[in-house]
């Protein structure tokens, strides 16, 4: 894993990219760094057993029902247990005011009283198993949540090629995530001919969503779609639905001619997220980095 | 930072002189459309201008059987990478961008049109009012933001494309390879290759304004990599020698000078 | 803009106070101050998407026009990437398709008039123009409506006034072109599907 | 279209003819070059000019202007001489088999019943044998000398391959190509099409050229199978919807005839318009006519209309027997200072219609014109045209500002027949409102007038339901919308009989499809074709926008709604064989499984032909339910004739004694001036539009990037011509016909070529029509003060597209 493979330091100068056109947030893209660079290494040299047979029901699909309700995504002898040293010895060094919880999940997924089946059987409602795991390893649900969410991120990207073959031409008209039911995070415009791509922060699968209906609660909106954006740069803007008040933010009219990554995107048009909960608006995903408590806040403000 | 050197494919095959991609270049950079006469042909304004920066030529040709055949070429710069006009614009105008394409300070420019004279596609046009050069910069504003040009986005029937160099170069052969005949590939054969390359239905020589074998011009090339490089190493040894100079005899003193006077009197 | 606990927990049981940024002590005041500033600035532009049909030619292209929601002006027309037949691309009119809207200086926007054997046009209100056209149409109805034909059959028309066009209005406004004139009696109707 | 765009990548041959798709309908462009990537299809392009469209197509062939039926009539004879048509197809879908009656006949040129003095046909002979039970005769082996097949070939015959290469121009051997290539496609699992626009249209032989394409497509099998039929490439947005909704003096809104004098009671006029078919096999759609006609009556009227008043059928104006009102006859009664008044409603005729000078003419003697429109134009501004003095022109003129289409809701039709909603993005600048809304106010404050002061005839004024604006007083599009889908006026019961079902409808409820209209007042229906755009609940199907497409043949049947009930291509039934089994499974459209058809909606819900008691046959709106070789309707022939333009080159027709078509009207102003084969004028000349601009010019002549492109009328001339008459390129000339001249740029080209017609070198030049005096100033005037006012016998669509002028150095 020493030699430095050319994704990672692609993976730093999108960062530096992402940095330089929005400084204001420097704080909070550097702060995520580690994690996504581990994250690149460990996705560099992973290498997943086959998932064995896997029982999909197309007409069950068609209707709605994500891959992960249809059967485990995830083999009994993934290496997860390495995959958590490694993303605990980067997240002490992003995170060091948490260092006694990263000791506490480091601690526990060594002797192995932690199991991370029921989690990954809960997404993408996996809030709930959070909180038990964080009593359980006297460690905040922020920093579990880290761990378990980057975890099953690292696992189901490594092996969404196989698995995203299984779906493979089939219409998915729903606006969560055909794999793991997740909510996007970012959705990307293409730029010549417009389509519009949902991005999966899960499991990064990116998935083609008509532009005109609500991918959360799926109104039909071709009489008027509201968005916003920043004056004179309408490329980074953000849908919102008034139906069911959630916010998608969109990189509009973008080709990827330079490389970048959607996860960075995302993280780097924070104060996008920020604007629209002010407005009262809540984004149809949540991540790490995208949730600011009201009371919080104000007293930071 | 080093980029992806970026490609513009034109598709001349697939293209049906819509124009769209005139019309989008001059909505984008915000370029007059200004009075035109109709000089005999659909081909409006007639060359390239400060206010039109891509134009589609078209010119009418009959082949060996004498079946009419109707040439389409979305004429602009070529953005070569042994660029010409970047060698010899003096005040540094004209430069190469990190994606290989030629980028113009138009703050820069003062108009000393050396530019027109050494572009082998004779591409750059002159402003009288503003006293300026402009050209196509691939609209290097749009690229650094991650978006197609303007005249990619437009286009209608798929004959324009952008992407990395040797994908773009790829699909030009595969391309030619479908069509056969006398298709070919035209532009990564001269100036080190350039950032812009045709599918021609047809030889080159049967598109106008197209020339056979572009080249930086020998003049240019004459003095930017000899004359130029020896005049600054000699200006470079004369200024190295006085400075020896100064250190072995240390400054010129008064009489020193009433000295040399004398003996050079007779 | 008080976003209570309670409020988040109820989120479909998603977000609780575990997950929110806060713990992480991530300095976030230069991302807030940057966002204030967009606010007092009102750089932040509300904007609203509605589909639409091109109005040149009869494949019925889809587009997508934003519009500014401040000014009510439109601010971009571009292909619809969802339609069947045009899959997001324009051609050369239809993209310009936005020089026909408010933003081409030539667009008509006050009544005009022109008063017999003067040279010039004159501006005018529209509910004059509205009732001057309905006296105007009466008498000449009036005057030359036909009862029954050279063959004494009843025939009850209007021979003295046309109605031309048109074929570049919706649907609904063909039909009730099409039953006015009807009701006043006209029959020489046409438009440029004949032309 | 019988099909749509789409459709267009299902095809193996696509004959573009009569249009320039490339340059004026790009995106079906796009579909035709996608068909010729997915299925190798061929693109032929038959044009007298080489043109942008050509230069995309697999082989372009030159034509004189105004010579398409022999061209086509050529291949008939082909198709038939070389067996290449599809016997089955033809045998069970077409009247092939039918006997024409003995006192039929076709001589030099005329058919039987021809009065010269009043240039019409009595088409009392025209007529085909029928059994005593009044079912036609057949003879399925289609060897009786007098049934239409042999008619047809002995027709034809005449369309030799010299003789139509002498009057077209075409060679030989460019004939054969083009044969040889489109009629492969009349096997089961090719397909063929025919795009087509101006091209054809703009001809005194317009409407024949169109038949004589669909006798080949019904030769071949092409038609109602997906990738084939007949397909319009029209030019305006809503074109579809306004002939739909009949802004035309011949019909009234979905296509019902207009009332005429002699026919003064309402069971006279059903009488005459619903046909009858004792053949039991014939679905003979328009049986329910007298539906239709009372719905739209109610629609109208509304409660005013009852069976007493003959639900207001005396209250529609009448039109004289065989008289005809299309825009020529209207300025040319404007001319003689009949017409006191007129509304030009989006519309630029002094620059569109034919014969302009006679047009400006004419308006100078109205007394007021009432225009309603997004940009100026040269009618609204005629009074300030060149070589008219203001002083001397009394008309009164009103130019309302409208509202452009992105500035109001409301539907439009494209020409493939889909309905498509679309939604008011702004507020229009300024006062401008959308014409739906001038139109209620104008006739509002009317019908105030007769209420105040009462007037002539008054009734139809007053009791016009006129209620279609929402609280706020605005047009309000949904509620005519729901006015011209249709109402149940009462509660009504609908049986099934076969599948025995009831289904109620309560009074005020949305007909759901015009099976439901009834003929005794019960229902309303404001265009019995839309009936169906809205679900029975309200749902307005012209918003949807589904994108399931199981059929994979682009039908989309939940994007928008397409008239008739949603039928994506017509005729579908006529894709499977009598048995109701596709021709071709790899392109199904259609197939009868277990008791139902499963596809796209199909042509009535009756079994396929084969089944003597239920079945139907395909073409169900035709009286005997089959495709017509032989045609009677039309007013000029059952079989199209080649005839000469009404300004040709030729002193008489090589083909018969009749040197142009006998069924046309001959207007005989003194502006109407005919120069036919007169050495003043020897060159053929057609008009076209450019892609830069659009129609009239009204819209794009005002954006400043396109008249960049394309700045100032030009006429194209070939390099033969020009050297012949020494004009050097862009040089100014004077184009001139017998009616009047343009000045214009000379465009010397290598894309127009002289022809060879009946041994005489012939050349040919053409000009665009998109421009006017009015902008840009000092610019050229309208191409249209040269075309002669003529039309199509059965249209009156005028003859653009074929006359004679002179090209002169200035």
């Amino acid at each position: 894993m020493k030699k430095k493979s050319d994704n990672i330091s692609s993976m730093q100068i999108i960062m530096e990219r992402a940095i330089e056109k929005n400084p204001h947030n420097s704080n909070v893209i550097k702060a995520f760094s580690p994690i996504f660079i581990v994250r690149n290494q460990l996705m560099e040299n992973l290498r997943l057993k086959k998932m064995d047979s896997f029982c999909f029901d197309e007409v069950k699909f068609r209707q709605g029902v994500p891959l992960i309700k249809q059967g485990s995504l995830f083999q009994k002898d993934d290496p997860w247990k390495d995959i958590v040293v490694e993303l605990v010895k980067s997240a002490k060094g992003a995170f060091p005011n948490l260092r006694k919880d990263w000791e506490c999940i480091e601690s526990a997924a060594v002797n192995g009283n932690i199991s991370i089946d029921d989690y990954l059987r809960a997404v993408p409602e996996t809030e709930g198993v959070v909180n038990d795991w964080a009593a359980k390893v006297q460690a905040s649900p922020a920093a579990v949540n880290i761990v378990l969410r980057q975890l099953a991120r690292i696992i189901l990207e490594a092996r969404l090629k196989d698995i995203a073959k299984v779906i493979q031409g089939i219409d998915w008209q729903k606006g969560y995530c055909p794999i793991c039911g997740t909510h996007p995070v970012i959705a990307q415009i293409q730029e010549k001919i417009g389509h519009r791509y949902l991005y999966c922060p899960q499991c990064s699968y990116k998935w083609h969503f008509s532009r005109v209906i609500c991918p959360y609660c799926e109104h039909h909106g071709q009489q008027g779609m509201d968005f916003f954006f920043i004056e004179d740069n309408e490329r980074e803007s953000v849908f919102a639905c008034d139906h069911c008040k959630r916010y998608l933010i969109t990189l509009n009219q973008a080709t990827n001619l330079n490389d970048y990554n959607l996860d960075v995107s995302a993280i780097s048009l924070i104060h996008l997220d920020f604007i629209m909960q002010e407005k009262g608006f809540l984004p149809m995903a949540v991540c790490e980095w995208n949730i600011f408590q009201g009371n919080e806040v104000e007293r930071q403000g | 930072m080093k980029k992806m050197e970026l490609v513009k494919l034109i598709d001349t095959t697939r293209c049906t002189a819509c124009r769209g991609c005139q019309v989008a270049c001059k909505q984008w950079n915000e370029l007059p459309g200004l009075k035109t006469k109709n000089w005999g042909s659909y081909q409006n304004p007639p060359d390239l201008q400060w206010n039109t920066w891509t134009l589609i030529r078209f010119n009418e040709v009959a082949d060996k059987d004498n079946r009419v055949k109707w040439l389409f070429r979305k004429d602009g710069c070529m953005h070569c990478t042994d660029a010409a006009c970047v060698k010899v614009c003096p005040s540094g105008a004209l430069y190469h961008t990190e994606y290989g394409t030629v980028g113009i300070h138009h703050e820069r420019c003062i108009g000393c049109k050396e530019c027109m004279a050494a572009c082998p596609f004779e591409i750059p046009k002159y402003d009288r009012d503003t006293d300026k050069v402009y050209k196509c910069d691939l609209c290097y504003s749009r690229i650094k933001d991650d978006q197609q040009p303007a005249c990619v986005k437009s286009c209608p029937t798929g004959a324009l494309s952008i992407g990395a160099k040797d994908a773009m170069i790829k699909k030009a052969y595969d391309r030619v390879k479908k069509l056969g005949g006398d298709a070919n590939v035209y532009g990564d054969q001269f100036v080190d290759g350039t950032h812009v390359i045709y599918v021609l239905q047809e030889k080159p020589e049967m598109y106008d304004h197209l020339p056979k074998h572009p080249r930086v011009p020998f003049s240019v090339v004459a003095w930017k990599d000899f004359l130029k490089p020896i005049s600054l190493l000699a200006a470079g040894g004369v200024l190295a020698g006085s400075f020896l100079h100064y250190i072995i005899h240390g400054p010129k003193t008064p009489d020193d000078i009433q000295e040399n006077k004398t003996q050079g009197g007779e | 803009m008080e976003i209570t606990r309670r409020g988040f927990l109820s989120l479909s049981g998603v977000i609780g106070s575990g997950l929110v940024l806060s713990p992480l002590g991530i300095d976030l005041k230069p991302m807030m101050a940057y966002a204030e500033e967009l606010n007092k600035m009102n750089r932040i532009k509300a904007a609203k998407q509605s589909t639409t049909v091109c109005s040149y030619c009869s494949v019925g292209c889809g587009l997508i026009c934003s519009v500014d929601k401040l000014t009510g002006k439109i601010i971009n027309m571009e292909g619809d990437p969802d339609h069947p037949i045009n899959e997001g691309s324009l051609c050369a009119k239809g993209a310009g398709l936005f020089d026909t809207t408010e933003a081409n200086k030539h667009r008509l926007k006050k009544v005009l008039y022109r008063a017999p054997m003067s040279d010039k046009w004159e501006e005018k209100e529209m509910d004059w123009a509205l009732k001057r056209i309905a006296r105007l149409v009466k008498d000449t109805r009036d005057k030359g409506f036909v009862t029954k034909n050279a063959k004494g059959e009843l025939v009850n028309r209007c021979e003295n006034i046309g109605h031309l066009g048109s074929s570049n209005v919706d649907n609904e406004e063909c039909w009730l072109m099409s039953v006015k004139a009807r009701a006043l009696g006209l029959i020489y109707i046409d438009h440029q599907a004949r032309v | 279209m019988t099909n749509h765009y789409i459709d267009l990548k299902n095809s193996d041959c696509i004959l573009i003819m009569g249009s320039n798709a490339a340059e004026h309908h790009p995106i079906a462009f796009k579909w035709i070059l996608r068909a010729k990537e997915q299925n190798g299809a061929t693109l032929i392009h038959v044009d007298p000019r080489y043109t942008r469209t050509s230069a995309r197509c697999d082989f372009h062939v030159p034509l004189r202007s105004g010579t398409d039926i022999a061209f086509l009539g050529g291949m008939i004879n082909y198709i038939i001489a070389n067996n290449k048509w599809f016997k089955d197809y033809v045998l069970n879908y077409t009247n092939a088999s039918f006997i024409v009656g003995q006192d039929y006949f076709f001589k030099d040129g005329l058919f039987s019943g021809y009065d010269a003095k009043t240039r019409k046909y009595d088409k009392a002979t025209w007529v085909l044998e029928k059994e005593g039970n009044g079912i036609p005769k057949r003879d399925m082996s289609l060897q009786n000398p007098r049934c239409v097949f042999q008619m047809l070939k002995e027709h034809y015959s005449r369309y030799t391959l010299e003789k139509v290469s002498s009057i077209t121009g075409v060679s030989k051997e460019d004939l054969v190509k083009v044969y040889a290539a489109y009629s492969a496609t009349g096997v089961p699992d090719k397909a063929g099409t025919e795009c087509y626009a101006l091209g054809w249209t703009h001809h005194t032989t317009g409407s024949q050229i169109i038949r004589t394409m669909s006798i080949i497509q019904l030769l071949l099998g092409n038609m109602g199978i997906a990738g084939g039929g007949v397909n319009a490439l029209r030019g305006e947005p809503n074109v579809q919807g306004s002939t739909d909704h009949a802004i035309l003096y011949n019909i009234l809104p979905g296509y019902l005839k207009m009332p005429t004098g002699s026919l003064d009671t309402l069971e006279k006029y059903l009488h005459k318009c619903t046909p009858e078919s004792k053949d039991p096999q014939s679905a003979n759609y328009y049986q329910n006519y007298p539906k239709f006609f009372v719905s739209f009556l109610m629609s109208m009227f509304h409660d005013k209309a009852t069976k007493e008043n003959e639900f207001g059928y005396s209250w529609l104006p009448k039109m004289d027997d065989g008289a005809a009102y299309s825009l020529m006859h209207l300025f040319d009664k404007m001319y003689e200072g009949k017409i006191k008044g007129l509304f030009a409603v989006g519309t630029d005729p002094a620059v569109s219609s034919p014969n302009a000078g006679k047009v400006r003419k004419a308006l100078e003697k109205l007394d007021w014109m009432v225009g309603e429109n997004i940009f100026n134009n040269e009618t609204y501004a005629f009074w300030k045209g060149p070589g008219v003095d203001p002083q001397k022109v009394k008309t009164e003129v009103f130019l309302l500002p409208a509202s452009a289409s992105m500035e109001k809701e409301g539907s439009q039709s494209n020409s493939g027949r889909w309905v498509q909603w679309k939604y008011k993005a702004a507020e229009a600048p300024g006062d401008a409102i959308p014409v739906g809304e001038l139109t209620i106010k104008i006739m509002a404050e009317i019908k105030a007038l007769y209420a105040k002061e009462g007037g002539v005839c008054p009734e139809p004024i007053l009791n016009l339901k006129w209620d279609y604006t929402d609280y706020k007083g605005r047009f309000d599009s949904l509620k005519v919308a729901k006015q011209i889908n249709g109402y149940f006026l009462e509660d009504t019961v609908i049986e099934d009989k076969d599948k025995k079902t009831k289904t109620e409808f309560k009074k005020g409820q949305l007909v759901p499809t015009f099976g439901n209209l009834q003929l005794d007042g019960s229902t309303s229906s404001g265009n019995w074709v839309m009936a169906g755009s809205f679900t029975a609940e309200g749902e307005n199907k012209m918003a949807k926008r589904g994108k399931e497409d199981s059929t994979g043949l682009g039908l989309y049947p939940n994007w928008s709604y397409a008239w008739p009930v949603n039928r994506r291509i017509i005729y579908n039934r006529a894709s499977c064989d009598v048995n109701g089994n596709p021709y071709n499974p790899k392109r199904k459209l259609l197939a009868w499984v277990g008791d139902k058809w499963v596809g796209d909606v199909p042509d009535g819900p009756w079994p396929p032909q084969a089944n003597k008691e239920k079945g139907k046959y395909p073409f169900i709106m035709k009286q005997d339910g089959l495709g017509a070789l032989f045609g009677p309707g039309m007013v000029e022939g059952p079989f199209p004739e080649h005839y000469e333009p009404l300004e040709g080159p030729l002193a008489q027709n090589p083909m018969s004694s009749q040197r142009i078509n006998p069924a046309i009207k001959i207007f005989n102003s003194e502006l109407d001036k005919v120069a036919n084969a007169d050495e003043k004028f020897p060159y053929v000349c057609t008009t076209y539009s450019c892609t830069e601009h659009w129609c009239s010019g009204a819209y794009t002549r005002w954006q400043m990037w396109l008249l960049e492109m394309q700045p100032e009328l030009y006429v194209e001339i070939g390099e033969v011509l020009a050297k012949e008459r020494g004009i050097k390129n862009a040089e100014k000339v004077k184009v001139s016909s017998v009616r009047g001249e343009v000045e214009c740029v000379a465009m010397v080209t290598k894309r127009f070529r002289p022809f060879t017609v009946e041994g005489k070198t012939v050349h040919q030049v053409g000009l665009p029509f998109n421009y006017g005096w009015l902008f840009p100033e000092g610019g050229s005037d309208s191409t249209n003060l040269l075309t002669p006012t003529v039309g199509d016998a059965n249209t009156f669509c005028p003859e653009y597209k074929a006359f004679m002028v002179n090209v002169s150095k200035l």
